[in-house]
C-alpha cells in the first residue's frame, strides 16, 4: 500500500515573537521560558489585550521579543506595577517575568501581597539559583554549598540560612489560584511547564485570582558548566530541594481543561 | 517506513549552545563547525537521514531558531471489497 | 609625555589581561599608568577593550578618543579604531582574523598573523602576548624586560607554567616586527 | 458657586476626584491620611480604583503601573514615606508618564514627628531620586488653593508627562477653610499615543527607563531638560503683597508664606516698607523675579519652616548683590507671625553683612532665643 | 610603601576591611559589585560580618542597626539602590550614628544604564533623604585618592556621628592604577557613650529619630547645624591645578575634574591661561575658594557627569560676579579632554553674558554636537 | 488546728519595667504584651544583655518601658535593624517588637528573610486586625468585611483578599526555628502566651535560629468598643481566622524545658 | 481687623466641634475665616485645642500667639492661656471644672458654670455650645443668629434632635454673661 | 477556709479598664468612681473581703498597676501519737 506525502509543518517559531535575536547566553533557558510564553499567548490569542511586565534581572529586556504591550519594572516591584495596570485594565491580561532575585529577595513583599491580595495577575518566575546579570551572587535560591560572586566558600546556611521555597510559601496565602513549580530542563518537564503556563492564564482570563509558576531554569555562563550539563544540574541538584508539584490549585482552577 | 521529517535551523537565532544536539533522539542534529553564523556560533544543522519531525528539538531550543517540517502520508479511501 | 594604548578584540582573546600586563610593566617602571576597560552597550560577551595609559606626570583623562597606538585582535575592532587613531600613530593587527589591508598610509602598522604563530608555539591563548610583544617592537613604549618581569609577577597561578612559552611568544612578536622593518617577511 | 467648610487632605482628595482621578493608591501615614481615607470611600462609590498599598515602595510602583496605561493617577504620604518613593520617582521621571504626588510634610529628619515642616523641599525640588530630573512643585498655602492647584497638577502632569508634586506642611493638611470645590470632570479614558494599554489594532508599544547604550539615555535626558526649559518658560506662578515701594522683601512658599504675610501686614500697619513673595510652583522656582527685586529692595528675608532649603536658590537668583537674611523654624515647630515681625524690624534698624552666611548668624539668633 | 595594580571597587572595600570595618551589609549593583564581592570573601576569612542584604532597603536598616552598637559599619550601591535607602539614611541622620557609605554611580534616570555618570550628586548632596541634615560626601578622582578617602570616611562619621558618603562614578570603579593600601589597624572593640550594647553596669541608652515634641526635635536640628559648621570651618578638602595667574577657572569634580585636567594641560601648553579647581569634598562645599577666584578670574567653566547639579552650588558662590559657563554629560557619557579643550578656546575667544542660564546654551551646543 | 499566717508577693511589677506610665490606650492589650516580655527579661535575668527593637506603630514608645537598651526602627525594619545589632553581638539577645502594619504590611520582606536566614533574633508580633496609631486603617490582618477607616464599607476579599496568617506563612521557612500564635484575651491564654514568649528567647539563647510569637491582641479605641467587649472580640472574631496554635517548634526547640 | 479665638479642654468636651459652629457661622457671615486644631506632643487623648481667627480679609498666620479671646473649658487650659491673651482681651472660663478665680485684671472675664448649667439643660454635651453663647454675649464677633445657622445646618445628622437644646444651650450662655454683665448674678 | 489576699492598686499606672474587674474570680474589684488618678481615671480598689490572692487581676493587668499579697498558713510540725 503506497501514499503520496504532502507536508506538514510541525513547529515554526510563534508569531507572538518578535524577529529580535535574545541578548541571552547561548543555551539559557531563559530562552526556552520565553518561548512557551509566546506560544500560550499565541494558542489562546492573547496577544492583543496582554501587557506584559519585565522586570530587572537577565529577563530586563524581556520586551524586546514578545510582540505584544510591555512596561519595565523597577527591580522587585513588577508585581506591584502590574497591580497599578490590572486595577485600570482589568479587562487586559496582565503578566509579570522575574527572576528568583528580583521576586524572591528584593521583590519579597510585593509577590507576597500581590498573591495574598487574589491580585488577578500571572507571574512567570525564573529560579535559577544566582543573580544571574549581576555576575551570579548569591540568592535566596542558591542551595546549601552552592558557590557563587558573593558565596565564595560556597553558601553557609549558618550565616545564610536555607534557600526559600518560594512557591511553597506563596501557596499558603488564600488569595493564591494556582501556583506550581515545574523545570525546563527536559522536554517531558518543558510539556509540562507549557501545560502550567496555560493554566496561570487561564487562571487569570477567568478571573480566579494570583498565578505563578516557578520553572527551574539554567545559567550556564554563571554555573561554570555547559549548557548541557546545567540541564543535569537542575536535576541532579536542584529538583531534589525544589520538587515539581502542584501547590496550590484552587477548586475552581482545577475544573479548568486545557 | 518511519515517517520523514527534517528541520530548518534560523541562522539569525541559533547559538550553537547544543542542546538540540543533545536532545534529539535520532542523532541526526549537530553543530556545523565549518560555518558561523552572523554573531559568531556554529549553528545547528541536520546530519543525515532519519529525522522523524518529532520536533523534540524544537521543544529544547531556547532560541526559537528551528522549524521541523514531516511527511504524511494521504490515507486512501478504502474500497469496498 | 604620555602613551595611549587601545587594545580591543572579542571576549576570551585575552584583551584585558594584555593590558593589565603593560600596566604592571608601567608601575615596576614607575611610571603612571591607568587601565580601564570600556564600556559598551551590550552587557556581557561581544567586544572587549581596554585603554592603558603611560605617563610621566599625574595622569587625567583614563579614556582617549584619539589613541597613539592601537591593537586590533579582531576584524570589527580594526574597522573600529583605525580612522581614530592619531596622526603617524601605532597599529597593530591579528591578520588571522582580518581579511583587509590597512587603508590608513600615515599609520605605522603591521599585519602579524598571531593565532598561526600562537598555534606554531603550541598554544592559542598566547595570541595576544604576541601582539603585545609586536607593539613594543613597533613603539618602545617600554622596554621588553619590563614586561617579562609583569608576566613573571603577575601571570595567574594556574598558568605560571605557561610562563616561558609567554616569554617565547613576547619574543615572537617583537621578532616578527623587527623583521617585518628590514622587509624580511616576505 | 457655594463655599464649604474644608480641611485640608480632604480637599486635596476631592478636587483630585472631581479632575479625573481614576486610580489611587497610597499608605496611611500622619498627617496626610485622611486624605488616604476620604478616596478609600468616595472612589469605590464612584466605581473607580482605590487600593491601600502594602507600602509608598509599592504604592508608587503601583502608580507608575497604572500611569503607564495613560489613567489619571496620584499617590499621597508625607515625608518617610516620600523618602521611600525615590527610586520610584526617578523610574517615572525616566519614563515620562504623568503622576501626581502629595507629599503632606512632617517634622523630621527619621521618624521625627507628625507636626508640619516644609523639610522635603530639597528631597522634592533638587535632590530626590537618582539621575537627572526636575518634578514639577506646587506648594499651595491655603485651602482654596490647595483645591485649584491639585486640579492644575493632573493638567500639567498630562501636558509635560512628568511628574507634578503637590507640596504642603501637615497644617495645611489639618486645617479647615471657606473653599470652592471645581465641578464634577466627566471620567473619559484617555488613550494618548504612548499608552500601555494592549496592542489592539495598533504596533506595540513598550515604556521603560532603561537606555543602555549612554548615548541615547544622554538624548532622553536632553529631551527632559528641554522639556523642563518649556516649564519654567510657561508654569512659573508666585504672588505678590504689598510690594509697592518695598524696601526689604520677604520670601517664603505655603504656611510660611501665610505667616509671614501676618507680619509684613503688620509691618506695613506701622509704616515699614516691606513686601511678600510667595512663590506658588517652587519649581520652577521665580529666579528671575527674585534677581529684579534685587534693583528694587535693599535686602530680602526668607521664611521658611526648616534650615533654609529655599534659601539656597534665593540666594543663587540674588547673588552678592543685596543681603539675603534668613529666618527659620525645624522639626515641626510654626513660626508665630510676631517672630518674623521681630526680624522685619531688626532688618530695617541693624544693617547686615551681605558676605556672611545667614544660616550662622540665624542659628545664634534662634538658640538665644530658645534658650 | 609597595604600590599595587587595584581596581576601584575592590580598592575602596579593601580599604575599608584595612580601616577596621567591622560590618558590611549590601546588595549587588552593577557598577559597583566587585566592592561587595570582595567582602564576601574577605571579611569572613577575618572572622569579621559580611551579610548580603535582601535589599538595599534592608542593607541601610541593618548598617543602620549595626551603626548603634558602634561598630565601623559600611554598606554601598549604585544609583537606583541608594535611591531607595534614604529613608534609613535620614533615620541614621537623625538618630546622630556613624555610616560610611558607597555610591558608583551609573546613568540614569530609572534603571538608566550601568555606565559612569555622576547624576546622584544632588541626590546626596542636597537633596536625599526627608528633613535637615547634610552628609559629609568625599568625591576622589583616583584609586590612590579613593583609599585614603575610605580610610579617613570611618574617621570622620565617627568623630561627627554623621552619614559620610564616598562618592564615585562608575569608571572610577572600573579603573586600575597603581595604588598604595593603608596599613591593617587592629580591631578594637568600641563602646562610645551613644552605644547600644547591653545595659550591663550601666544605665540603659536609647537611641532613636524620634522627637515627638516639635521644639526638642528643633533642638537636635539646631545641634546638627552647629555641628555642620564645625564640619564646614574643619574638614572642607578640594585640589588646585595649575591656578597660578589663571583667567579661566575649570571647576569639575572626580573623573570629571580629572578628564578636565588633560584639557587644562592641553590648553596651558597652547598658552592658555586656565586652571582647574577639583572639590575633594563636594560637601562641604568650598564655597569661600570659589568666592575668591572671583577675584582672580574673569570667568569659570563647571564640568559634570550630569546636566549642570554641582553647577547650582558653584553659581551660589559666584552670585554674578563674573561668568559661568558649563558643560556635562550625560545618562553614562564621559567626556572626552578635547571635548572640555574646546570649550576651554571657546570661552577665551567668545565672550558670555553672564546673565543667562549657562544651561540652555549648553544643551544647544551639545544637541548640535550630538546631531 | 490553727496557723499564725504569714504575709507573701504573689505578684509584683516586674524591675524589668521602667517607672513610666504607658501612653496605651485604656485597656489595650499592648500593655500585657508589654509585661509578658518584662516578666521573662527578668525571670532569664536577660535585662543587661538585651537590646529591644521598637517599631513604628503605637508600640513606638516601647523604648521607655522596659528598663534596657533600645533602638526605635523605620517602619517594618525592625529585623533588618535587630539583624545589623545581632550580626556584630552575637552574644546579645536582640528583640523586635512589631504590630501587624509593621511586620506584615510594609515589613514583609524584611521578615520574610529574617526568618529565612534564620536570624537568631526573637519577634514579638502584635496582631490587632488593624493600623492603631494612624487611625484604625486596615491592616494585611483586617478580618473579611471588618470596617477600618480605610475599608468603610468592611474589608472587601474580592478587590483586597484574605488577611494573612503570617505565622503559617513563616512557618514554611526552614530557618524558622520556634512560631507560634497565642492570644491575650483571657488569663489562661495570656499564661500560655508567656510561656511561648519564654520559649522564643529561651530559642534565641540556645542559638536555635529565629522566633516569633504571634499575639492576638486588643485595640479598643479603633475598634470603637470598650476593653472587654474587645476581648470577646478576639475570642468570637479573632481567633475562628487566626488559629492559636504551634506552627513551627524545631527539633531541637521541642528539647527545651522550661 | 481680625479676631481670634481659642477653644481649649480636653477631648470629648466638643471643642473642635465649638470652634467649627463658629467657622461655619463666621463663612455664612461672608467672613474669612480659618480653624486649624493645634498639635501637642501627644498623639491621641488628653487635651484639645483649637484656633478660629475671623476677619474680613485674606487670613494670613491660622495661629497666633496671642489671642483675643480664650474659652478654657478646664484647668489646665485656663492656666495655659490666660498668661497669653492680648491685653483687654476675653476669657471665659467654664468654672464647673476650675476651682480658681481669675488673675488677670485687665481681661474681660466671666466664670459660668457650664456643666451645671448643661446637665440642667437635660444633657452634658451642651457645654461646649454654652460657652459659645457666652462668647458672643462677650465678644459679639458673630451675629448669634449667625451662629443658629450654622448650628441647624451643621450639627451631625444623629444629633439633629438636640438642635433646640443646642439653641437654648447658645441663648442660655448669653443669657448668664448679659446678666453678669449686668452684676445680676449673684 | 479560704486563703486571705489582697491587692494594691498603683494611681500612678491604672487606667481604669475594668479588665481586672472582669476577671476577677471573686467579683471583689470594682473602679472606684468617687477617686481620680491624676490622669483622670478610676482606679481599681478591692470592694470586700474574699479575695484569695490569685492575682488573676494581675495577669490581665495592661499597666502592670497591681501588687497581689496572699497570707499563707504556716504549717506546724506534726507531734507524734
Ligand atoms: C534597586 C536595584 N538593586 C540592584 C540592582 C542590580 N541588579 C540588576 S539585576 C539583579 C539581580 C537579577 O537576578 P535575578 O532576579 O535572579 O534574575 P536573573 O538575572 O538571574 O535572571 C540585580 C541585583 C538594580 N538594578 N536595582
Ligand atoms: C514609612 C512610613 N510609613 C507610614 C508611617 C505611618 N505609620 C505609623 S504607625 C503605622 C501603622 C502601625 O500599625 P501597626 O503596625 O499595626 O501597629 P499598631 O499601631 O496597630 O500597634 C503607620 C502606617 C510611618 N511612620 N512611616
Ligand atoms: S547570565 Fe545566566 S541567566 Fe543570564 S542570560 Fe546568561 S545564562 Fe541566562
Ligand atoms: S537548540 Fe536552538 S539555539 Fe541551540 S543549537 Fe539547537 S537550534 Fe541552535
Ligand atoms: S490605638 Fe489601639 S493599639 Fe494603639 S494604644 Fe490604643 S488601643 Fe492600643
Ligand atoms: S486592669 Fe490594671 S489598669 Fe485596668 S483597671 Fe485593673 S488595675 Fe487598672
Amino acid at each position: 500500500m503506497g501514499s503520496n506525502p504532502t507536508v506538514e509543518m510541525v513547529y515554526k517559531r510563534p508569531d507572538t515573537f518578535t524577529e529580535v535575536s535574545t541578548h541571552y547566553c547561548p543555551g539559557c533557558t531563559h530562552g526556552v521560558a520565553h518561548r512557551l510564553v509566546a506560544e500560550v499567548l499565541e494558542e489562546m490569542k492573547l496577544q492583543d489585550v496582554t501587557i506584559g511586565v519585565a522586570s530587572v534581572g537577565c529577563s530586563v529586556f524581556a520586551y524586546n521579543y514578545f510582540d505584544c504591550d510591555f512596561v519595565e519594572a523597577a527591580h522587585g516591584r513588577a508585581p506591584a506595577m502590574a497591580t497599578g495596570i490590572k486595577r485600570v485594565l482589568p479587562d487586559r491580561v496582565v503578566f509579570t517575568y522575574q527572576g528568583d532575585g528580583d521576586l524572591a529577595s528584593i521583590g519579597m513583599a510585593e509577590i507576597v501581597h500581590a498573591a495574598a491580595r487574589g491580585e488577578n495577575i500571572s507571574v512567570i518566575f525564573i529560579n535559577n539559583a544566582n543573580y544571574g546579570m549581576t555576575g551570579g551572587q548569591m540568592a535566596p535560591t542558591t542551595l546549601p554549598g552552592q558557590k557563587t560572586t558573593s558565596s565564595p566558600g560556597g553558601r553557609d546556611i549558618e550565616q545564610t540560612g536555607f534557600p526559600i521555597r518560594t512557591a511553597e510559601m506563596l501557596a499558603t496565602l488564600e488569595g493564591a489560584g494556582y501556583i506550581v513549580r515545574r523545570s525546563l530542563h527536559d522536554p517531558k518537564n518543558i510539556r509540562k511547564a507549557k501545560k502550567s503556563i496555560r493554566l496561570a492564564f487561564e487562571t487569570q482570563v477567568r478571573g480566579l485570582g494570583f498565578s505563578m509558576v516557578e520553572l527551574l531554569s539554567t545559567c550556564p555562563t554563571n554555573w561554570g558548566i555547559n549548557p548541557v550539563e546545567s540541564l543535569h544540574w537542575i536535576e541532579e541538584r536542584m529538583i531534589p530541594y525544589f520538587p515539581i508539584e502542584d501547590f496550590k490549585v484552587s477548586a475552581s482552577v482545577s475544573q479548568i481543561r486545557v | 517506513m518511519p515517517v520523514k521529517g527534517w528541520i530548518e535551523v534560523d541562522d539569525r537565532y541559533c547559538k550553537g549552545c547544543d542542546l538540540c544536539v543533545y536532545a534529539c533522539p535520532q542523532d541526526v542534529i549537530s553543530l556545523d563547525m565549518d560555518r558561523l553564523t552572523p554573531k559568531g556560533y556554529h549553528p545547528a544543522y541536520l546530519i543525515s537521514e532519519g529525522c522523524t519531525g518529532c520536533a523534540i528539538c524544537a521543544i529544547v531550543c531556547p532560541e526559537a531558531a528551528l522549524t521541523v517540517y514531516r511527511e504524511v502520508p494521504v490515507k486512501r479511501r478504502k474500497t469496498p471489497a | 609625555m604620555q602613551n595611549e594604548i587601545v587594545i580591543a578584540g572579542f571576549g576570551g582573546q585575552g584583551v584585558l589581561f594584555a593590558g593589565q600586563v603593560l600596566a604592571y610593566a608601567a608601575m615596576d617602571s614607575d611610571k603612571e599608568v591607568t587601565w580601564i576597560p570600556s564600556y559598551g552597550p551590550e552587557m556581557r560577551g561581544g567586544t572587549a577593550n581596554c585603554t592603558v595609559i603611560i605617563a610621566d606626570e599625574e595622569i587625567g583623562s583614563p579614556l582617549v578618543r584619539n589613541p597613539q597606538a592601537v591593537i586590533a585582535m579582531n576584524l570589527p575592532s580594526l574597522d573600529k579604531y583605525e580612522p581614530l587613531i592619531v596622526e603617524d600613530g601605532t597599529l597593530i593587527v591579528n591578520k588571522s582574523l582580518v581579511n583587509r589591508s590597512i587603508a590608513r598610509k600615515d599609520l605605522q602598522s603591521v599585519l602579524i598573523p598571531a593565532n598561526e604563530m600562537a598555534e606554531s608555539l603550541g598554544d592559542k591563548r598566547l595570541t595576544n602576548i604576541i601582539m603585545v610583544g609586536a607593539l613594543l617592537a613597533q613603539q618602545p613604549v617600554l622596554p621588553i624586560d619590563a614586561v617579562e618581569n609583569a608576566l613573571r609577577d603577575h601571570l595567574p597561578e594556574r598558568h605560571k607554567k605557561l610562563l616561558p612559552l609567554n616569554y617565547q611568544a613576547l619574543r615572537a612578536g617583537e621578532e616578527f616586527v623587527k623583521k617585518e622593518l628590514m622587509g624580511e617577511n616576505i | 458657586m457655594t463655599k464649604e467648610l474644608l480641611k485640608g487632605n480632604e480637599a486635596i482628595a476631592e478636587a483630585a476626584v472631581r479632575a479625573g482621578l481614576e486610580a489611587y493608591f497610597g499608605y496611611p501615614i500622619t498627617p496626610q491620611t485622611e486624605l488616604l481615607e476620604w478616596l478609600s470611600k468616595r472612589m469605590p462609590d464612584l466605581g473607580r480604583t482605590f487600593l491601600q498599598a502594602e507600602s509608598e515602595l509599592a504604592a508608587i510602583n503601583m502608580v507608575y503601573g497604572a500611569a503607564c496605561t495613560g489613567a489619571r493617577v496620584m499617590t499621597s504620604s508625607s515625608s518617610p514615606g516620600v523618602s521611600l518613593m525615590m527610586e520610584g520617582i526617578s523610574y517615572i521621571a525616566g519614563t515620562e508618564v504623568p503622576v501626581v504626588l502629595v507629599d503632606v510634610m512632617r517634622g523630621g529628619p527619621g521618624l521625627g514627628n507628625i507636626a508640619p515642616s516644609q523639610g522635603d523641599y530639597n528631597q522634592i525640588v533638587h535632590g530626590g531620586g537618582h539621575g537627572d530630573f526636575r518634578p514639577i512643585v506646587l506648594a499651595p498655602a491655603s485651602i482654596q488653593e490647595s483645591i485649584d492647584l491639585t486640579v492644575e497638577a493632573f493638567d500639567l502632569a498630562d501636558k509635560y508627562r512628568a511628574v507634578v508634586v503637590v507640596l504642603v506642611d501637615g497644617s495645611i493638611g489639618q486645617m479647615m477653610e471657606p473653599a470652592e470645590l471645581p465641578p464634577m470632570q466627566p471620567l473619559e479614558r484617555r488613550d494618548p499615543e504612548w499608552a500601555v494599554n494592549g496592542a489592539l489594532g495598533r504596533d506595540r508599544r513598550i515604556l521603560s527607563s532603561i537606555y543602555i547604550d549612554p548615548e541615547e539615555e544622554e538624548d532622553i535626558n536632553v529631551r527632559l531638560l528641554k522639556r523642563w526649559n518649556e516649564i519654567e518658560a510657561n508654569e512659573l506662578r508666585y504672588r505678590e503683597y504689598f510690594m509697592e515701594n518695598a524696601e526689604l522683601v520677604v520670601i517664603g512658599f505655603g504656611t510660611a508664606g501665610r505667616v509671614a504675610l501676618s507680619a509684613v501686614r503688620a509691618a506695613r500697619e506701622e509704616g515699614i516698607p516691606v513686601g511678600l513673595l510667595r512663590p506658588i510652583t517652587v519649581s520652577p522656582f521665580p529666579y528671575a523675579r527674585i534677581k529684579e527685586l534685587t534693583n528694587l529692595a535693599c535686602g530680602m528675608l526668607v521664611v521658611e519652616m526648616n534650615s533654609g532649603q529655599m534659601l539656597h536658590d534665593v540666594l543663587t537668583a540674588v547673588g552678592s548683590k543685596i543681603p539675603v537674611e534668613f529666618y527659620g523654624r525645624m522639626g515641626g515647630v510654626v513660626p508665630f507671625p510676631d517672630e518674623i515681625l521681630d526680624e522685619i524690624k531688626r532688618l530695617c534698624y541693624e544693617p547686615v553683612a551681605p558676605s556672611e552666611n545667614p544660616r550662622t548668624s540665624w542659628i545664634d539668633r534662634l538658640e538665644h532665643a530658645k534658650n
